[in-house]
């Protein structure tokens, strides 16, 4: 069942947690990633996240930041400067949006996190660009944030909210398969991109699930 | 005068791009060249970048020109004030712009002249 | 499939763009680079882009992409049946070339392909 | 006076001696070239024609041609390899297509010379699509070749013809002065190429004031 959505229960343990969890999940997944990178990009998406939120763990573990809000604007930061590739600046960009939507409490609720998760992927779509149908990370990050916007709204459980969130990442990583991308390198191959999953919005669906992994044992 | 900043995934092709424009430039202009991840791999760091934007600001503004999207959204991590990303190719750009600039052009001049080199002809 | 020569007065340049759009490719494609003059100075050698149209001619066509006017002068030395100059920006021209021959487009398609990015966006 | 201009009295040897001339004043202005490239250019139209002139002059003394037209496509040929700069496939054409106007005569007249650097200036005029007035060697080559022309249809001595081919050359390399570039790397720079002589339009006057010289001596 776990905490009520309006609960202010997450602690910059918890948003620790989770990084440690998604640097965890992208490197079990690092060579799935730069495989589905390499049919439609360069072969670099696995190894460009996995040195990026490898040096973000470390990071956290260097500074400790004492709020929900500092957590993520560092993870955020670390992300910008190490990934190296187009993801780093767009991952950078939604943690450091939704660190600052998150501003200065020392814990936050399950709704703080569903208007953070909203505000992180509005700056994706501001640096990038991209609409959903894209066929880039944010057909699976909008769905997430709607979902978990969504599921605050209906007053469920974090568990249960973080794990709709999750489900809809997977869903909107999957529907990008037939799709023709128009952002990132991608889009320059055309109809040859059509096929293959992005490996962006496969990432995404992975930070997501270690999302909702961290909160169900929370 | 107003600076350039070529991002580039390579480190050899934001420098000969730059190389090329000053050539084609003759008198001094202000070309910094960001290319490669900090290790000499492929890919674009913001690290490299920011100190690139801090050579070339000599007070006029910095304009910025990416050679693809990647490097296209590193370069708008440092718009602002007296800052631009010029969406527009990346060596004809480079030339163009460098000519305006170290003519003293504005940074909109700048910018404009990078603009017009999508539709400049070589035959 | 179709070959794509590319002619920059620096050998550096035309083999990083090279690089870099078989990078965007992914798949095999024909991308041969002929920069600068024989003895690597700055300049183009229609030695070195003869050889350099022999490796990329495999039988389905040749486009040349010159950086400069003076690479299009030479480039247009080598126009004939089959071999075609493209008057296109260096570097997205290269990438969308080369996308569109590693997909076994025509040589009018993968020319096609070299003019569209003129107006293809980054951002 | 000099030869009349229906005479075949241009022969192989001549054009050698013509290239040899062109040689050795593109020599000797070769800094003066460089300048002036350097105020428009890239600094390099004097050692471009140098070297390329050097290598027409050894490459007409190994293979020695036995036709005046053979003669001007060895060293367009020579010009176009070893030149380097845009002015090698310009002038290397010239000369080539120069030279097979001429055909396989083993001597020529000045009327077949007129018909020559007509077919050759239209060669430039082709390669590099420039007009007269866009601050190029056409300025200077294309008044040559209608001086020449005319004076040869107002049946003018030759060493008379090629002077006035020899002045116009000169005189539209000076009109290319006050002009802005429209073709070559000069035309990047737009006004600032303003008030500077092109260097193309000087190289083509020496090497007309090397023909009107050889010719004054035959
Ligand atoms: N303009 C954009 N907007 C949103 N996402 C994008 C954009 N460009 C690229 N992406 C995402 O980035 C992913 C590729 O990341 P990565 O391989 O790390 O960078 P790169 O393409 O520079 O090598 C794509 O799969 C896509 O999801
Ligand atoms: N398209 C063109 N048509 C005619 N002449 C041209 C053209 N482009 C360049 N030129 C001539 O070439 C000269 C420059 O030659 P050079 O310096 O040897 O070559 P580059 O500019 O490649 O360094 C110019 O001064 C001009 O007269
Ligand atoms: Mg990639
Ligand atoms: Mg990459
Ligand atoms: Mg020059
Ligand atoms: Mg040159």
């Amino acid at each position: 069942m776990g905490a009520e959505v309006g609960a202010e229960v997450l602690t910059p343990a918890f948003f620790g947690a989770w990084i440690e969890e998604a640097a965890r999940s992208v490197r079990a997944e690092r060579d799935e990633l730069t495989r589905l990178d390499a049919a439609i990009g360069d072969a670099d998406h696995g190894t460009n996240l996995d040195r990026g939120f490898t040096e973000a763990v470390r990071a956290l573990g260097e500074r400790c930041p004492a709020t929900p809000g500092a957590v993520l604007v560092l993870v955020g930061s670390t992300l910008i400067r190490k990934v190296g590739g187009a993801s780093g600046p767009l991952y950078g960009t939604a943690f450091r949006e939704a660190g600052k939507a998150l501003g200065d409490a020392p814990a936050v609720s399950a709704a703080d996190l569903a208007a953070a998760l909203t505000a992180g992927v509005a700056g994706v779509r501001r640096l990038g660009s991209a609409a959903e149908g894209d066929k880039t990370m944010v057909d699976a990050l909008a769905p997430a944030a709607g979902a978990l916007a969504e599921a605050v709204r209906e007053g469920r459980g974090l568990d249960d909210a973080l794990g709709a969130a999750s489900a809809a990442a997977a869903a909107g990583a999957a529907a990008t398969i037939p799709m023709p991308a128009r952002k990132g390198r991608a889009s320059y191959l055309g109809p040859r991109s059509v096929g293959h999953q992005d490996p962006g919005a496969t990432s995404a669906a992975l930070i997501l699930r270690a999302l909702h992994t961290v909160a169900a044992r929370w | 005068m107003v600076g350039i900043v070529l991002i580039s995934h390579s480190g050899p092709l934001a420098a000969e791009t730059a190389a090329l424009a000053a050539g084609v430039c003759g008198v001094e202009v202000v070309l910094e060249a960001a290319g490669g991840t900090e290790d000499g791999g492929l890919g674009t760091s913001p690290d490299l970048v920011a100190a690139a934007v801090e050579r070339a600001d000599r007070g006029d503004g910095v304009l910025l020109i990416p050679d693809l999207g990647g490097a296209a959204l590193t370069a708008r991590l440092f718009e602002g004030p007296g800052v631009v990303v010029a969406d527009v190719p990346f060596v004809e750009g480079a030339i163009s712009a460098a000519v305006t600039a170290s003519a003293g052009g504005s940074l909109e001049a700048v910018l404009a002249a990078a603009e017009e080199a999508r539709h400049f002809r070589k035959l």
